[in-house]
């Protein structure tokens, strides 16, 4: 398990699972020249046109504050729809930044499943090698965290935390957090694992690599 | 004295119906509808799986209405008349009795609807294998064969209007072929007028048709009728998901209307 | 002899599909002689026999034609219209009757461009379906075969 | 009676107090929760931001399971994790693409008849009734009902009244005794998906929600969720930060209150997981001085 | 024998250009029973028009075709030409040889055929034409009007001014509807009562206006013309004719805490109460859910203090059966509540009111007196956040149209709130404003520039409460889309105008068609805004859709001609081409009844000498039926026919389709 991680942070190319067909969709994107909007549509089945710019995603969200673009500037930017925006939209930190909480969607009058766009725009992002280098820290969590479930199907904590350390070079950030954990018995050593481990990475291998991240 | 004959003298002994009809043996070696007006005939009442007339094209005679209350020994397609009749404003709760027949043969005395609804739920029959496959049969053809196909059979018509006689659905007083102005349907037996007579009757039956096929079994030229009804229903089942002889307040489906309905073929 | 020239018959609801041939007109758009207009207050006053006497009378094509959804003079006499003419081309399907020979459109009465188009385009489709012959050799077909059957 | 019973990771891991809260207040309300076997991660935040047919997949292999062992409803106790299966079996019922792509990647059948209940259905349905009369009047706090996010929202999933003012909880409490404060921050987000990549985003959304608690007078925010409640408990030295002070109001998980209720011990309740302490056995709270220096100091190492 | 005349005219060279109209003259006249045939230069010219006359005359001819232009626009012409003659009108067709045929085809033989066809197929139809005469129906001159806000006070009057008797009923106790409640009107800041309360006493004392306040329609049978309505006048438990109006009643009631509609809530009433001070009818009534004396039988203080001896606790509800000619439907719309809005505190905050509650607090007949305080501590506020759009364009929340008054309503709450609070601040929050009004974007204006009113575009997320103030989590979108947050003292909503929860029920009731959102549906949206789909029910006000003051009463006033235009004539008259039914044919199967859209077929028992029901068969109603003749396409038994469309006669049509040409050449 160590191994396994320590060896991926060293060389992040072996790290392929979320992004090994780039090439392949890259051409695609090429060839058929859609717009990012439109490529939402056929993923999420979320139309960006409904949006009328109320403003009310960004006026609710606990982290618009936080985000280089406002939530509804992100619609904005996709309902134009040319390839400067689209770039624009996908290397943004918004959306990484996102909590996904969902109230933006509660509250939208117009029942733009935000949530879900923003989710697309995250694997989309990472498939075109646009993301945001803020965000790294972030991505290098998802990234730790989908490694520990594929490694052992149950998340490590304990694993999680020094992955994710590892990958974001930054081992002594949070650790310190560690010891207070482990001593109100909140973080375990060894990890449980699904016995039936093999049919996890099945999961992953027919998931992530068969397809775009959308619908 | 068999069931059903126990339940038919009961009916008549506590003064229930003044007439009966059902079924019974023929002098040739077959069945027919026996009208039974008191209790004495009741011996001739019987019920075999040679008994498929649907009975309840008499229920709109005149002849029969006169007598008043009425009971009728109905299978699943005869109960599914009386519900589609019932729609049709023609039958009303109470007007009749059924002596329902299940598939295994035993009768039950049904007297209202929500009895009869009931009942065709619970006795499902499938569709004759025989029709399903000349329907696919047909359905497979080219146009042109199609066409070939139903003008030969249809070049073989004779207008008698078997079809129209035992249909339980064809009561009207006054049949489109009756009319001269216009003259809709040609009244010899033409090519044309034949055609224009089956297109017409099985427009009118459209939707309504509960698919007793009576009226191929009446043909004198075995003429697959019975096959154009059943395509139109299916037809109806899938654009409408109707299917006639269900309920009592079934809603006809070609005189009602969703906003939504299919309308791909319209430019 | 000369290109097969198909005969066609219009049947249109008044308020909007025979208006929107009058806005053809007075737009002056040209389009095919072919086709000849029979009014009707409204497309749920189309009967289904009218199209087989059209048929009979030696048309090679039918256009209906009203409003479109919502439209109706009458509020739903196209609904009504729209769920028989469904029904009815499956018959005729069902029969071997060319259902292509029956074009159905919502012409309003602003869209005279779209009926010039409609006769056109129908005109065109009749010529390569060719003459509606199915029915001119009907009266060929003779009644022999009841005979047969009486002689079996 | 049986019912399915999803843990999720945190329950075996930073949150060991709600499980074994959760297994004993089931007990006393006489239910088996039966745990899904060999149960898989619902891949949280991550999955659904990486690949969305794999933020499908590996909750539904769990409810694939649950209905193999027989099942005819699951409890999940984490509001995450409930959220995520809550969306798969959804997909699954509304995506034809979803149902027709599943089955050869799970390698289990599902049908998806499954039922899934948080941890406020399970009491509601299950626990509520067996606590008449267990009322205890010691409990004398007062109650800042926390909700959350996914508990909640989105509204049409999760099919929520009131999905931005509940009032589930604090009915639920008051049938204990507990009084709960109206408050503005039930459904706010705590910022649990950037608890370990951007933990002063959390201090600044935790900070937020546990001032607005403690203004109003609350002596404990309730929560239903072990994300959240880890937020809200072992983020103290970020939120602290972030509030410029210091903060000893407690998360406690609502499974632990109706436990007590049931008559169990703090310690059967497992109190002593919790990082910023809390006990109703003395009546007046805020005399547990020696509990709170304690923490204090606890919270300064964290910080050094 | 059929004897007709067919016309062609060449429309100066608009057909004859590539028609040649003799030849169409010619074969035309081959048709048998076309007995005289020509072609001129202007048929409807009055030279024209003659030589139709005259060959009439000359010819004996019973029917005729005119070759011309579109019968959209000529067939009236032609018709009173044959009329003149002694025919019967419907026996002149139209045949369509301009716009059909020489506008849109070249010059050449095909387009003459064309027009020769289209001549033949319409001499057919002559040929089968029956006399058909125009329908008469009797009038009964009153109409109902049915709510009496300013729409419908506005059609009462215009109606009952024009000499006619009207019923006007109302389901509050007192006529005045929304109007009354406001204070001041856009754009002009008049007073509204000022304006309003002389209408609502033109109306109580009008000779021929018959005011019922606290009743509503019951059911309605009938057609246009010949209307019968029931009225369920509700019991009032005052005698009306007793009492005097002096109030004392309303002053003893011990049961004081009733919250008042008519203050939108914001103060309180008794059990016993007039709504307002300027109510019409300026009686009582008795709230009877919460009055001690329905409760328990205890409290008698309003009957012991009437003077008049009014009181009268055994009343009962009445039903009043009256017969109507036509009928305005005026009964207005609601407003969503503070309670609809999850994200706004689901009501729970007492200082976020309505658009409606705000009115109130305005009015200086208010429970305020018309200084701005806010309902929790009655304090004035010093930061008023108005939110616009509050349930409006909100498809989520179900409600996708745009309530069109708001914009309006708001602007004006800010400015006067500005001018009452002039230290006092006022932000609006706003989507889009929509002034589309004469002097409205002036007075929009107005607000920002000279009462300093602070518009953010943007919508607001949450409200909630915190340290005794209302925090208001907005966005300003032309501000890079910045989250705003504002500390406010008071929020109002300019909440969705919605139709009445029992929309629907009326409608049903009078059997009208209305939309999703249970407004009444107009006939057409463009040409016929204020008549119904039923001949006979028009619509005024805000009962169709969201409509101010000014609109509401243009549309009153329309509806009120259109009844004064009906109400003209003795004897109604209506084009023939209307649906008959053939009863001995007829089997009853009633399937065409649920086709008809204006329930035009009856069910009519056929009874024997002894008046036993022979059978139920299809009759149609010749007042509802428009005649668009879906039953006669329908009926299997051709039971129903179409007079002007009969199945006769588009057969004939149908058959002279592609009749050989060449017998005629």
């Amino acid at each position: 398990m160590q191994n396994n991680m320590t060896e991926i942070a060293e060389n992040p190319s072996k790290d392929t699972y979320y992004s090994n067909d780039l090439q392949k969709w890259g051409a695609e994107i090429k060839n058929k020249d859609i717009s990012l909007k439109e490529l939402v549509f056929n993923e999420t089945g979320e139309k960006v046109s409904l949006c009328y710019q109320c403003g009310k995603c960004t006026a609710g969200c606990p982290l618009s504050d936080e985000m280089d673009i406002a939530p509804n500037t992100i619609l904005r930017l996709l309902q134009i729809g040319s390839k400067e925006y689209d770039r624009k939209v996908l290397s943004s930190y918004t959306i990484w930044v996102c909590l996904s909480c969902e109230t933006c969607m509660a509250r939208c009058p117009k029942e733009v499943d935000l949530p879900a766009i923003t989710d697309f725009l995250r694997s989309e992002s990472i498939r075109r090698h646009l993301a945001n280098r803020k965000a790294n820290n972030i991505i290098n969590f998802h990234k730790a965290f989908l490694h520990s479930i594929r490694g052992s199907g149950r998340l490590y904590e304990f694993g999680l935390v020094i992955g994710y350390k590892l990958r974001a070079k930054n081992l002594f950030q949070d650790v310190l957090l560690a010891p207070s954990m482990i001593t109100h018995g909140k973080l375990k050593f060894i990890p449980a694992k699904v016995k039936n481990s093999s049919q996890i990475k099945e999961i992953f291998q027919k998931t992530i690599n068969n397809n775009r991240g959308g619908k | 004295m068999t069931e059903l004959q126990n339940i038919a003298k009961k009916l008549f002994d506590d003064g229930s119906i003044n007439l009966l009809i059902g079924y019974s043996n023929n002098e040739n070696g077959g069945t027919s509808a026996i009208f039974i007006d008191n209790s004495a005939d009741i011996d001739k009442l019987i019920y075999n799986e040679n008994c498929h007339q649907n009975l309840m094209v008499y229920f709109q005679k005149p002849e029969v209405k006169k007598f008043g209350k009425l009971a009728f020994v109905v299978s699943l397609p005869g109960l599914k008349s009386v519900l589609e009749i019932a729609s049709e404003n023609q039958i009303k709760d109470g007007d009749a009795y059924f002596i329902a027949i299940d598939k295994d043969g035993n009768p039950s005395l049904l007297q209202d609807f929500h009895q009869i609804e009931d009942f065709i739920t619970n006795n499902q029959t499938k569709p004759p294998m025989g029709l399903l496959k000349l329907m696919e049969k047909i359905n497979n053809m080219t146009r042109e064969e199609r066409w070939q196909y139903w003008t030969d059979e249809f070049s073989k018509c004779i207008k008698c209007y078997a079809c129209r006689s035992v249909c339980p659905l064809c009561y009207c007083t006054q049949c489109i072929t009756d009319i001269n102005i216009p003259q809709w349907i040609s009244t010899e037996s033409s090519p044309i007028g034949n055609l224009d007579w089956h297109i017409a009757r099985a427009m009118h039956l459209a939707g309504r048709c509960i698919g007793c096929g009576e009226c191929m079994k009446a043909c004198p030229v075995d003429i697959p009728l019975a096959l154009l009804t059943a395509n139109l229903n299916k037809s109806i089942a899938i654009h409408f998901g109707d299917e006639p002889g269900m309920k009592a307040d079934y809603k006809y489906p070609l005189s009602h209307y969703k906003l939504e309905d299919k309308e791909n073929f319209i430019r | 002899m000369s290109e097969f020239e198909p005969k066609i018959v219009a049947f249109v609801c008044n308020w909007c599909t025979y208006a929107g041939a009058d806005l053809a007109g007075t737009s002056r758009i040209k389009y095919a002689q072919n086709v000849r207009i029979v009014r009707f207050p409204c497309t749920g006053r189309i009967d289904f026999m009218l199209l087989l006497k059209a048929f009979e009378e030696g048309a090679d094509g039918i256009i209906v034609s009203g409003c479109h959804p919502a439209d109706c003079h009458y509020t739903s006499g196209n609904y009504h219209a729209r769920r028989r003419w469904m029904v009815f081309k499956d018959l005729l399907d069902f029969i071997g009757i060319d259902s292509r020979r029956i074009v159905f459109s919502w012409v309003s009465a602003a869209e005279g461009a779209k009926w010039a188009h409609l006769v056109n385009d129908t005109v065109s489709e009749i010529r390569n379906l060719g003459p509606m012959k199915e029915y001119k050799n009907l009266e060929n077909v003779s009644s022999n075969k009841i005979g047969e059957l009486i002689n079996d | 009676m049986k019912i399915g019973y999803f843990p999720g990771c945190s329950l075996h891991g930073t949150a060991p107090e709600y499980e074994a809260s959760l297994k004993l207040v089931a007990k006393a309300a006489d239910i088996e929760l039966v745990e899904i076997e060999d149960w898989n991660c619902c891949g949280a935040t991550a999955a659904h931001s990486m690949n969305r047919m794999l933020s499908i997949a590996l909750p539904a292999r769990n409810l694939a399971i649950a209905e193999k062992m027989g099942l005819e409803e699951v409890v999940v106790p984490c509001a995450a994790c409930y959220s995520r299966l809550l969306f798969a079996l959804n997909e699954f019922k509304l995506d034809e693409k979803v149902r027709m792509n599943l089955q050869p990647i799970i390698e289990t059948e599902f049908k998806g008849n499954i039922k899934i209940l948080n941890v406020l259905d399970f009491l509601e349905k299950y626990v509520m009734d067996a606590l008449k009369n267990k009322v205890d009047d010691k409990f004398k706090k007062k109650a800042a009902c926390y909700y959350g996010c996914l508990l909640v929202r989105p509204p049409k999933l999760t099919n929520s009244e009131r999905w931005d003012d509940p009032l589930r909880m604090e009915a639920i409490l008051k049938k204990i005794g507990i009084d709960s404060i109206d408050w503005s921050f039930k459904t706010e987000c705590c910022g649990a998906g950037l608890s370990i990549a951007r933990t002063d985003i959390v201090g600044k959304l935790s900070g937020k929600i546990i001032e607005d608690a403690k203004d109003r007078g609350a002596d404990m925010i309730v929560t239903a969720c072990p994300m959240c409640q880890s937020n809200l408990d072992m983020r103290r030295g970020a939120i602290n930060n972030y509030l410029k002070k210091d903060n000893n109001i407690p998360a406690i998980f609502i499974t632990q209150l109706i436990g007590l209720a049931f008559g169990y011990s703090e310690k059967d309740m497992q109190f002593d997981k919790l990082f910023v302490p809390i006990s109703f056995s003395n009546n007046n709270f805020s005399n547990n001085n020696d509990n709170l220096k304690m923490q204090k100091s606890k919270v300064k190492e964290v910080k050094v | 024998m059929a004897r007709i005349g067919v016309f062609i005219c060449h429309c100066g060279e608009n057909i004859a250009s590539t028609v040649d109209c003799g030849k169409v003259a010619e074969i035309s006249s081959k048709i048998p029973g076309v007995v005289f045939s020509t072609d001129y230069k202007y048929m409807c010219s009055d030279p024209g028009q003659t030589l139709i006359k005259d060959a009439i005359k000359k010819y004996k001819l019973t029917g005729v075709v005119v070759g011309a232009c579109s019968p959209r626009m000529h067939e009236p012409t032609f018709r009173k030409v044959v009329a003149s003659e002694g025919i019967n009108p419907f026996f002149c067709e139209m045949a369509n040889i301009r716009e059909h045929c020489s506008w849109v085809h070249p010059k050449g033989e095909e387009t003459t055929q064309k027009a020769a066809d289209t001549i033949r197929i319409l001499v057919e139809k002559v040929r089968n034409n029956e006399p058909l005469y125009p329908i008469k129906v009797p009038v009964t001159k009153r109409a109902l009007v049915i709510g009496g806000g300013i729409a419908g006070i506005q059609a009462s009057l215009d109606i009952a001014n024009a000499g006619n008797e009207v019923i006007l009923i109302e389901k509050e106790p007192s006529i005045g509807g929304h109007m009354a409640q406001l204070s001041e009107t856009f754009p002009t800041l008049d007073c509204s009562q000022c304006i309003l309360t002389p209408r609502m006493v033109e109306v109580a004392q009008h000779p021929n206006i018959t005011l019922m306040s606290y009743s509503e329609v019951e059911s309605l049978e009938g057609f246009i013309g010949n209307f019968k309505a029931t009225i369920r006048k509700k019991a009032r438990f005052i005698n009306e004719e007793l009492c005097n109006g002096c109030g004392d009643c309303t002053l003893k009631c011990p049961i004081k805490k009733i919250p008042d509609e008519f203050n939108a809530e914001m103060g309180k009433r008794p059990a016993i109460y007039v709504p307002f001070p300027q109510a019409v009818p300026n009686k009582p009534v008795i709230d009877k859910d919460n009055c001690t004396h329905f409760k328990n039988g205890k409290c008698q203080f309003c009957k012991t203090n009437c003077s008049a001896g009014a009181i009268d606790f055994d009343q009962q509800d009445q039903l009043i059966t009256v017969d109507v000619g036509a009928i305005v439907v005026a009964t207005g719309f609601t407003i969503k509540g503070t309670d609809f809005f999850p994200e706004y505190g689901y009501g729970k905050y007492k200082d976020v009111v309505t658009g409606l509650q705000f009115e109130r607090l305005l009015s200086s007949s208010g429970p305020t007196l018309g200084e701005v305080r806010r309902p929790s501590d009655g304090k004035v506020p010093k930061k008023v956040v108005f939110i616009a759009c509050a349930g409006s364009r909100d498809p989520a929340k179900g409600i996708e149209y745009c309530s069109k008054i708001c914009c309006m309503y708001t602007a004006k709450h800010a400015m006067l709130y500005k001018h009452k609070v002039p230290d006092g601040e006022a932000d609006i929050f706003y989507m889009d404003i929509r002034a589309g009004g004469k002097n409205y974007e002036e007075f929009v204006r107005r607000a920002v520039e000279e009462d300093d009113v602070n518009y953010i575009r943007g919508r607001v997320s949450k409200v909630y409460e915190k340290n005794g103030k209302l925090i208001v989590r907005g966005v300003d979108t032309l501000l890079n889309s910045t989250p705003v947050e504002i500390e406010a003292d008071m929020v109002v909503l300019a909440t969705a105008s919605v139709a009445h929860s029992d929309a629907e029920s009326l409608a049903q009731k009078l059997h009208i068609s209305y939309d999703s959102y249970n407004f009444f549906s107009e006939a057409h949206p463009k040409l016929r805004p204020v008549e119904t789909n039923t001949a006979g029910i028009t619509l005024a006000g805000a009962c169709q859709a969201p409509k101010d003051i000014p609109e509401s009463v243009a549309q009153a006033s329309a509806a009120a001609s259109k009844t004064i235009a009906l109400f003209s004539q003795d004897l109604l008259t209506r084009e023939p081409i209307i649906a008959v039914s053939n009863k001995s044919t007829c089997v009853g199967c009633f399937l065409c009844q649920s086709v008809c859209p204006y329930l035009a077929i009856e069910r009519e028992e056929i009874k024997d000498r002894n008046g036993n029901i022979i059978k139920t068969v299809a009759s149609i109603n010749s007042g509802l039926c428009q005649g668009c003749g879906t039953c006669v396409a329908f009926c299997r038994s051709k039971s129903i026919d179409l007079q002007g469309y009969t199945n006769n006669q588009v057969f004939s049509e149908v058959s002279a389709l592609f009749e050989r040409s060449e017998e005629y050449v």
